[in-house]
């Protein structure tokens, strides 16, 4: 239970925990940020190295999710955050202690019963995938329990992270292809959100997206009840 | 042609003729009630010549069917009395299901009547006809329930064999349903002829009247023509009655038809009496009164079925 | 059709296939200004794509040892080619319709409210509709699921600014809720996909080729592989829109412009259902009953919530685009009665695409004519624009399954293989479906009709645009007509 | 067979023709008339060929056609019903056809006459529903013709609903037939969902919903075309597809019997609280279903206790009946047609006195009254008269059950009469008699020699029922042989009585007429050389009597109303008189349809509530659609694997941990 491995994972646990209890948006980016380059070199810190040196693959898949995960996306979501001249509060449907106790409730079941899953013997560390779930279940907090849209970007990334934390513990590999096609797919996903929030912002004079609720059927306008008798 | 139906033709005629004398017997009757003297015997016949006889004042309103009215209701009641078996003799006309078609002729004819009342439209003769169609709508299906009676007790299938089907034993061995059913079929024929209690034909209050409300209008040779349909009508019910309570079948048909006639004179003085001693009824009352009629009918088929009708 | 047999494996076409359009638009977004330049850019890409995949069919099955290595990521099996087809043939038409329907869509949007929101821009238009193109057909010929799961986030990408056509704070927030719920739902795909990885541990090439999974099929680790499947199926069915998680799909297509609905529904969902498709062909037989069962009831509830959302709908494309759950719900349920019933399916899936094209393409015109989406502000059509409306009605019936349409021969095998029970759930969700929309459709094409007269401009301009969804509906009825007949004629036969 | 094709294909080419040149009225009108015409003379050769002629059954080899007596009996009706009301188009569309309105009409006229030959020429199933559901959206077309009123869209959509719901209940039972033979529960599952489908064509009782809605909405050769002709197809659907001949025949006669009981009924009721003329005639049309229904069923009885008589009489009685209510029917829905075109109301306290202005179709229109509602010298009677012996022959012959069906069967028929005639009188009054009620009934137009002339013809058609009667009743016997094991030669003897009878009818009624001519001889002899004055309607002494005065139909049948209010519930606008001296006063009597009102209305009104509060799952907030989807996915694990354990075969302890991490990770998402 010491070693690299174990020690990053429990970096990125601390920073699921901060980000859900954190209260400042450049804080939640900046530590977006960080878990992006933890789960960069994660796959580099779980390989044996004791046998050979990682094949190139992996590398430049690591070089490039640290690039894009740690950079790119940040920078993104910072350079959004000024054009739309966003307030730093978070301003939680959900709040901080609130979600940070759910978060924590789900770690432990997450730690539980995420230990005994039948997975060691792909798994370097059995911190793996509670941690991965853990991840994941901290994204949706960021998606569902937040009021502004770009936090549930935010989330979204988280999500993602998560997806990829359990992905390079189990040491799996989709291929270099796919791997730097997600990673565009991100980048344009975040892209288009930005422009979006931006827009939204401009439009809506505020970016809540719990108060984008004008379109939907619920309440039904009242027809006359001519109408659908028969 | 058989004896029995050469007979039929004198009955018919005879019919034809005497039909005017029973109302003339029923007023007889309650003049003698209301202790006067009452018009003569011959009276009808003298006021139907000189209606006949007389010019006719048309409504502007009205259009031809007021002028054919009369006439189709005289042919439509013809008709029907060609099917009667008059005086227990047998209709040579008779086929099965003749009383069906015997009946609808007495509705064409009462049909005609209401739409030439309502050619004129006037609100009284409106008022007087619906009434008159309601009436008959719930008397339509009474006389239907005692035919499917007398269906079921004869097993015959035209009115000939109805009506002579049957005889003194009947009424001995199914007392009490044959006694309901000629009480049914009593009030159906006071409904049917607009007597009292049902309507009151001396009236002189428009708002009151049924049959004289639809006649208002009619003048001169129409209005004989309609009195004179409107006492065959009276006559064929009546004998129907008649020959339902007394089925008389001795062998010899001159004291059948003997029997007959003088069982018209008695009804004829029973409803007189009836007349004098009765009021006519609010005509709130009246579809309450038809539907107990029919109760009673279909009772009396119930009895039928269940003990032959008989009073164990 | 079992997976990976056929294939039209030919690689330069496919390549061309994808990066034309790519490069299409490209050109149309660098041609911004010139209308007519960009607007001929658009045709362009989409004839050379149909004409491509004709080449392709022509090019024929063949398994030519070359395109071994490459058939293991691009390549198209017998269903991708069937919706390669349909799809390529639906942008056609589409692309046709919008060159014709851009410039008055301007000038009248510019009426309706002269302050209202601007247009985007047509190269930005055109762009964006190619490279969706590209990104569909790169999920229809995508051989390895990570692509697979590329090509399906891209799909999204691409389409999401077509929905904020008229630049608006609904069509935003409808782009909004389209991009999150989406791409959440995609990545949800995305950890089926790693657990599917997973589940082919154990298998001697551990790769998300799909021919060599399907040729391991059976050695798939069950477990693992159930969890794979359900979150794949929550993924692409958000995508596919199946209830609930269509949550999505009418708020975009309400917003988006008629012939961006008509694409998104009837190519998109295809192409979604193409994905989820192939992953129930990979269960291995002791895990299919399971599968089976997911897709009948995630099938019956999406019939269900589209029944009761019609019902009483006051929007005509919401209306549109719940009839779409509707019919994924139905070939949904196609899937899983399993037992050779996924070619009806396929069969569904196209009549409806032909026919809601239609719909979609006669909703933007009667959109443009009246400039409401109110089905109650609407009336009177038959008077003001009796083609559309023309158009329109014969949709409505061919859309609720009136025989000769295809969709009629589709549902009643349906209720014919079916068991009983869920034949009959099915014909009453369908008469409910019915009624909704026909008592919408009727309110919108009888009685008096609104402020519109024959004479006003956008009226005139719609009707200018009947063409292609009478094409696309008279193929339809054609088609539909063919397929009754026969099939009656061949029963009919059997029985003499 | 040639012939048929032929017809068909003439339908088609009209209605094409029609559509094409729908910018030149006369054309189109000219086009879909001629191909009308044409199409139903060349039905007429096989059609008369099979009925009155020794014509055998024929069958094509290729496609599933085939035509034998039961479609010539159901196809007869169409013919004669078509004819005079394509005749009768022109004239009605002046004034509508606007801006091609005329060529559609026409187009969807020969449509809906080509599938309505089509569904009485195929047996095959398939073939059959898709015949029947083009039949049904042909006549949604012209029924919707007056798109514009609001009235029309609700009836259209209401027709609509109704097909659609028929052809539903038709696909399932198609599905149950395709299978074996049926037998015991399943037969009966079938012969309910038959009873259900093609009773929403036919409109027994809780089903005839859609019908008082179209058939004012409709033009009225439409009506006359659907109530003449369509209903009876749903019989046709009924004896083709779902009665097999082996079936339990007294479930069929019982069905036929209550449902006929309770239309017949029911139908003249609503019928007589009725204001809407054409409402009025559409009540009629479901009261002689019933009857007609009654008939079959007394027939059915029959066969099922080997009553030769009962079943004869009823099957005729019932085929006689079909007969007469299609041109009947026709002819009154196109005397409401040209009333309506006069007066341009069809509001019967709102018409009156045009029998002054339209001699003809007034008195066409009194001659259909007094056919319909059974009156004897006319062929509407003859039909009622074989139902009513049937009945009777129950009476004296059958016992038990067979007794009371009889007795029930009378007493319903004699009640059905006698409202009929009261409601038929009503009709004919309050529209051509006493004084106009309303400034448009006083200054309605004259009629029109062009709606006349099909009027007439049918008059003819009328007397030629009449007249060819026996051979009618002849063509029952292979039906009766078919559906019922009876001998053939008893069936054959019974219906030449029959004929007896009904020849015993025209004699009378023959009598009748003759009897009439004399009468009115002899009144014109009277009244020679006596002066003839007109006055004013005797008004008991009131000066000034107005036509506000008047009485007006629903004034005539109120008593009938009231005393059934019980299952009428009319709605009455009452304004009291009020004051020492009231001014003004008035009271409306409208009797909504009671299925629509008490069944399906609140039906429907609940289903709107519950999609109301279903819509919650759309309620446009993003974080609840995420939460949903969350949850979902969590359910389907739950379901996968806590319900199928049986799948995850090797190491079940390894998917029981999985399943728990998902659900710990649900916990973690509850927020």
């Amino acid at each position: 239970m010491t070693g690299f491995p174990e020690i990053i994972l429990a970096a990125i646990l601390a920073t699921d925990l901060i980000l859900v209890s954190a209260s400042r948006l450049l804080h939640c980016i900046r530590i977006v940020a960080i878990q992006g380059f933890l789960l960069g070199i994660l796959p580099l810190v779980l390989w044996q190295w004791d046998e050979s040196l990682p094949h190139a693959e992996l590398l430049v898949v690591s070089a490039v999710n640290i690039a894009v995960k740690c950079f790119l996306l940040p920078y993104l979501l910072r350079r959004t955050m000024h054009s739309a001249n966003v307030k730093r509060e978070l301003e939680p449907l959900v709040g901080y202690s609130i979600s940070l106790l759910i978060l924590l409730c789900g770690m432990v079941c997450a730690f539980i019963f995420g230990s005994n899953l039948p997975v060691t013997n792909f798994s370097v560390s059995p911190l793996v995938s509670p941690v991965a779930f853990t991840t994941m279940g901290a994204g949706i907090l960021m998606i569902v329990g937040r009021r502004k849209a770009i936090t549930q970007v935010i989330g979204f990334l988280v999500f993602e992270n998560g997806i990829g934390i359990f992905g390079a513990g189990m040491m799996l590999q989709y291929g270099l292809i796919v791997e730097l096609g997600i990673l565009l797919d991100v980048f344009v996903l975040v892209f288009i959100m930005g422009i979006a929030v931006f827009r939204i912002s401009r439009e809506f004079d505020h970016i809540d997206s719990d108060r984008l609720n004008r379109l939907g059927d619920f309440p039904a306008e009242v027809t006359p009840r001519t109408g659908d008798d028969k | 042609m058989s004896q029995s139906q050469s007979v039929w033709i004198i009955c018919f005629l005879l019919s034809l003729v005497l039909c005017p004398l029973f109302p003339a017997v029923i007023n007889r009757t309650k003049a003698f009630f209301a202790g006067r003297h009452g018009p003569r015997y011959l009276q009808v016949y003298y006021d139907i010549f000189k209606l006949l006889r007389k010019g006719s004042v048309y409504s502007r309103t009205a259009t031809d069917v007021l002028r054919l009215a009369p006439m189709a209701v005289l042919g439509a009641l013809l008709t029907a009395a060609l099917l009667f078996p008059f005086g227990m003799t047998e209709s040579p006309l008779a086929f099965c299901g003749d009383f069906i078609l015997f009946f609808y002729l007495l509705g064409l004819a009462r049909v005609m009547l209401v739409l030439g009342a309502l050619d004129t439209g006037s609100s009284f003769e409106g008022m007087g006809s619906s009434r008159e169609m309601q009436f008959s709508a719930f008397a339509e299906a009474v006389i239907f329930c005692i035919l499917a009676f007398l269906v079921l007790l004869t097993g015959r299938l035209h009115l000939t064999g109805v009506l002579n089907g049957f005889d003194v034993g009947a009424w001995i061995v199914s007392g009490t349903s044959m006694l309901f059913v000629a009480g049914a079929f009593f009030l159906v024929m006071l409904t049917e002829a607009c007597r009292v209690p049902f309507d009151d034909p001396e009236t002189h209050l428009e708002l009151t009247m049924i049959h004289e409300a639809m006649i208002l209008d009619y003048g001169g040779p129409d209005l004989g023509i309609i009195l004179y349909s409107s006492y065959l009508k009276l006559w064929m019910l009546a004998s129907f009655f008649v020959m339902l309570v007394l089925p008389v079948s001795s062998g010899d048909i001159l004291s059948n038809v003997l029997a007959y006639f003088s069982g018209m004179m008695l009804t004829a003085v029973g409803i007189g009496v009836l007349e004098s001693i009765m009021a006519r009824f609010r005509f709130l009352k009246i579809p309450q009164l038809l539907i107990g009629a029919f109760c009673i009918a279909l009772a009396g088929i119930i009895l039928m079925l269940v003990f032959d009708g008989g009073v164990q | 059709m079992t997976q990976g047999s056929f294939l039209f494996a030919d690689f330069p076409i496919i390549a061309a296939l994808i990066l034309l359009p790519l490069l299409a638009g490209l050109m149309a977004f660098c041609a911004r200004g010139r209308h007519r330049l960009v607007r001929f850019t658009l045709l362009l890409g989409a004839v050379t794509h149909t004409l491509l995949t004709g080449m392709l069919f022509f090019a024929g099955k063949d398994q030519d040892p070359i395109y071994k290595v490459t058939s293991q990521w691009l390549a198209f099996d017998d269903v991708g080619g069937i919706f390669l087809a349909l799809t390529s043939l639906l942008f056609l038409a589409v692309a046709i319709h919008t060159v014709f329907w851009l410039p008055p869509e301007e000038k009248v949007s510019s009426r309706h409210d002269p302050s209202g929101a601007p247009l985007m821009r047509d190269h930005t238009f055109s762009a964006c509709l190619l490279a969706f193109l590209s990104m569909m057909t790169l999920v229809l010929a995508s051989r390895n699921f990570g692509l697979l799961w590329v090509a399906v986030e891209a799909t999204t990408l691409a389409s999401a600014p077509l929905i904020c056509f008229h630049k608006g704070a609904h069509s935003l927030e409808a782009m909004w809720k389209y991009l999150l719920i989406c791409s959440v739902g995609i990545a949800l795909a995305l950890f089926g996909t790693l657990l599917l990885t997973l589940a082919a541990q154990n298998l001697p090439s551990s790769s998300l080729g799909m021919d060599s999974l399907s040729f391991h099929m059976e050695r798939l680790h069950p477990g693992w592989f159930k969890a794979a499947f359900i979150f794949i199926l929550a993924g692409y069915g958000t995508k596919m829109g199946l209830a609930p998680f269509h949550t999505w799909l009418p708020d975009a297509h309400s917003e988006a412009p008629g012939t961006v609905s008509a694409l998104l529904s009837g190519s998109l969902l295809n192409c979604s259902f193409v994905a989820i498709y192939r992953f129930l062909n990979l269960s291995p037989s002791a895990l299919r009953p399971f599968c089976d069962g997911l897709m009948l009831v995630l099938g019956l509830i999406s019939l269900a919530v589209a029944a009761f959302f019609i019902i009483r709908q006051t929007d005509y494309k919401r209306m549109l685009a719940y009839s779409s759950v509707e019919h994924m719900g139905i070939a949904a349920i196609f899937l899983g009665l399993g037992m050779g019933s996924e070619p009806l399916a396929i069969l569904h899936l196209c009549g409806h695409s032909f026919i809601k094209v239609a719909l979609f393409l006669v909703a933007g015109n009667i959109l443009m004519a009246y400039g409401t989406r109110s089905i109650s502000e609407v009336g009177g059509m038959l008077g003001t624009v009796p083609r559309n409306t023309v158009l329109w009605l014969i949709g409505l019936m061919l859309i609720g399954g009136m025989p000769p349409s295809p969709l009629f021969v589709t549902e009643f095998l349906l209720v014919s293989s079916a068991p009983l029970w869920l034949g009959v759930t099915v014909l009453v969700l369908l008469f409910a479906v019915f009624c909704g929309m026909v008592s919408g459709f009727l309110k919108m094409a009888m009685g008096k009709g609104g402020v519109l007269k024959t004479t006003d401009f956008s009226a005139r301009q719609a009707e200018r645009l009947w063409f292609i969804p009478a094409l696309l509906l008279l193929t339809a009825l054609l088609a539909g007509s063919y397929l009754l007949f026969s099939y009656e004629l061949m029963n009919f036969w059997m029985k003499s | 067979m040639k012939l048929l094709y032929a017809a068909n294909l003439l339908f088609m080419c009209g209605g094409f023709l029609a559509l094409w040149t729908r910018r030149e009225n006369f054309l189109a009108g000219l086009a879909g008339c001629l191909g009308v015409l044409s199409g139903c003379i060349c039905l007429l050769v096989p059609v008369a060929g099979i009925f009155f002629g020794s014509a055998g059954p024929v069958s094509s080899k290729m496609l599933p056609f085939s035509f034998d007596l039961l479609s010539a009996i159901f196809l007869l009706p169409v013919v004669m019903v078509a004819i005079p009301a394509a005749l009768f188009s022109p004239c009605y569309l002046k004034g509508h056809d606007t801006n091609g309105k005329g060529g559609v009409y026409w187009f969807f006229f020969n449509m809906t006459l080509a599938s309505m030959t089509l569904v009485t020429l195929t047996p095959n199933p398939l073939f059959f529903l898709v015949a029947w559901e083009m039949m049904g959206l042909m006549s949604f077309a012209l029924v919707a013709f007056e798109y514009k009123s609001a009235e029309t869209m609700r009836a259209a959509r209401t027709y609509l609903y109704a097909c659609h719901a028929g052809a539903a209940f038709l696909i399932l039972l198609i599905v149950l037939l395709d299978g074996d033979p049926l037998t015991g529960i399943m037969g009966l599952t079938v012969f309910f969902l038959g009873l259900a489908g093609f009773g929403l064509k036919i409109g027994l009782f809780p089903l005839h919903v859609w019908l008082p809605e179209a058939h004012p909405a409709a033009p009225a050769p439409v009506s006359a075309l659907m109530s003449g002709a369509m209903l009876n197809l749903g019989f046709y659907g009924l004896m083709r597809l779902v009665i097999q001949p082996s079936g339990p025949l007294e479930v069929y006669g019982w069905c036929f019997l209550t449902l006929g009981a309770i239309g017949a009924l029911g139908g003249i009721l609503f019928a007589a609280g009725q204001d809407n003329l054409k409402r009025l005639l559409a009540y009629s049309s479901i009261e002689n279903m019933g009857v007609i229904a009654l008939g079959l069923g007394l027939g059915f009885l029959g066969g099922a206790d080997d009553d030769v008589i009962i079943a004869s009489l009823g099957f005729s009685g019932a085929i006689l009946h079909l007969f007469n209510h299609a041109v009947l029917k026709g002819g009154l829905f196109l005397c409401a047609g040209s009333v309506y075109k006069a007066a341009d109301t069809l509001r019967m306290d709102r018409l009156g006195g045009l029998l002054k202005r339209m001699p003809w179709t007034g008195t066409l229109f009194t001659l259909f009254s007094l056919s319909i509602s059974a009156l004897p010298p006319f062929n509407g009677f003859l039909g009622e008269f074989l139902i009513y012996l049937a009945a009777f022959t129950g009476i004296v012959t059958a016992t038990g059950p067979m007794f009371a069906a009889s007795l029930f069967c009378i007493l319903v028929l004699a009640l059905t009469g006698g409202i009929a005639a009261g409601v038929f009188v009503k009709a004919v009054s309050a529209v051509f008699l006493g004084e106009p009620r309303s400034p448009e009934a006083a200054d309605a137009k004259s009629e029109k020699p062009g709606m006349v002339i099909p009027i007439g013809i049918f008059a003819i058609l009328c007397l030629a029922i009449a007249l060819w009667s026996p051979a009618i009743c002849q063509n029952a016997s292979p039906l009766i042989r078919y559906f019922t094991d009876l001998p053939p030669e008893d069936i054959n003897s019974q219906l030449i009585t029959i004929s007896g009878y009904l020849n015993k009818i025209g004699i009378l009624s023959c009598a009748a007429l003759v009897l009439f001519g004399l009468a009115a001889l002899f009144r014109a002899f009277l009244s020679r050389g006596r002066e003839e004055r007109t006055e004013g309607t005797w008004d008991c002494g009131y000066a000034a009597p107005d036509a506000r005065m008047e009485y007006t139909g629903s004034a005539f049948v109120q008593p009938t109303v009231d005393f059934f209010s019980f299952l009428l519930h009319s709605v009455k606008r009452v304004r009291k008189p009020e004051k020492l001296f009231p001014e003004e006063a008035s009271l409306e009597v409208e009797t909504p349809d009671g299925a629509g009102r008490f069944l399906w209305d609140p039906l429907f009104r609940l289903t709107g509530k519950i999609s109301d509060k279903v819509r919650i799952l759309q309620s446009g907030y993003l974080h609840l659609y995420i939460l949903v989807m969350i949850v979902a996915l969590i359910l389907m694990l739950v379901w996968g694997f806590a319900f199928h354990p049986e799948t995850s075969v090797p190491g079940t302890s390894e998917d029981n941990g999985y399943l728990e991490v998902q659900t710990a990770q649900a916990g973690g998402d509850r927020s």
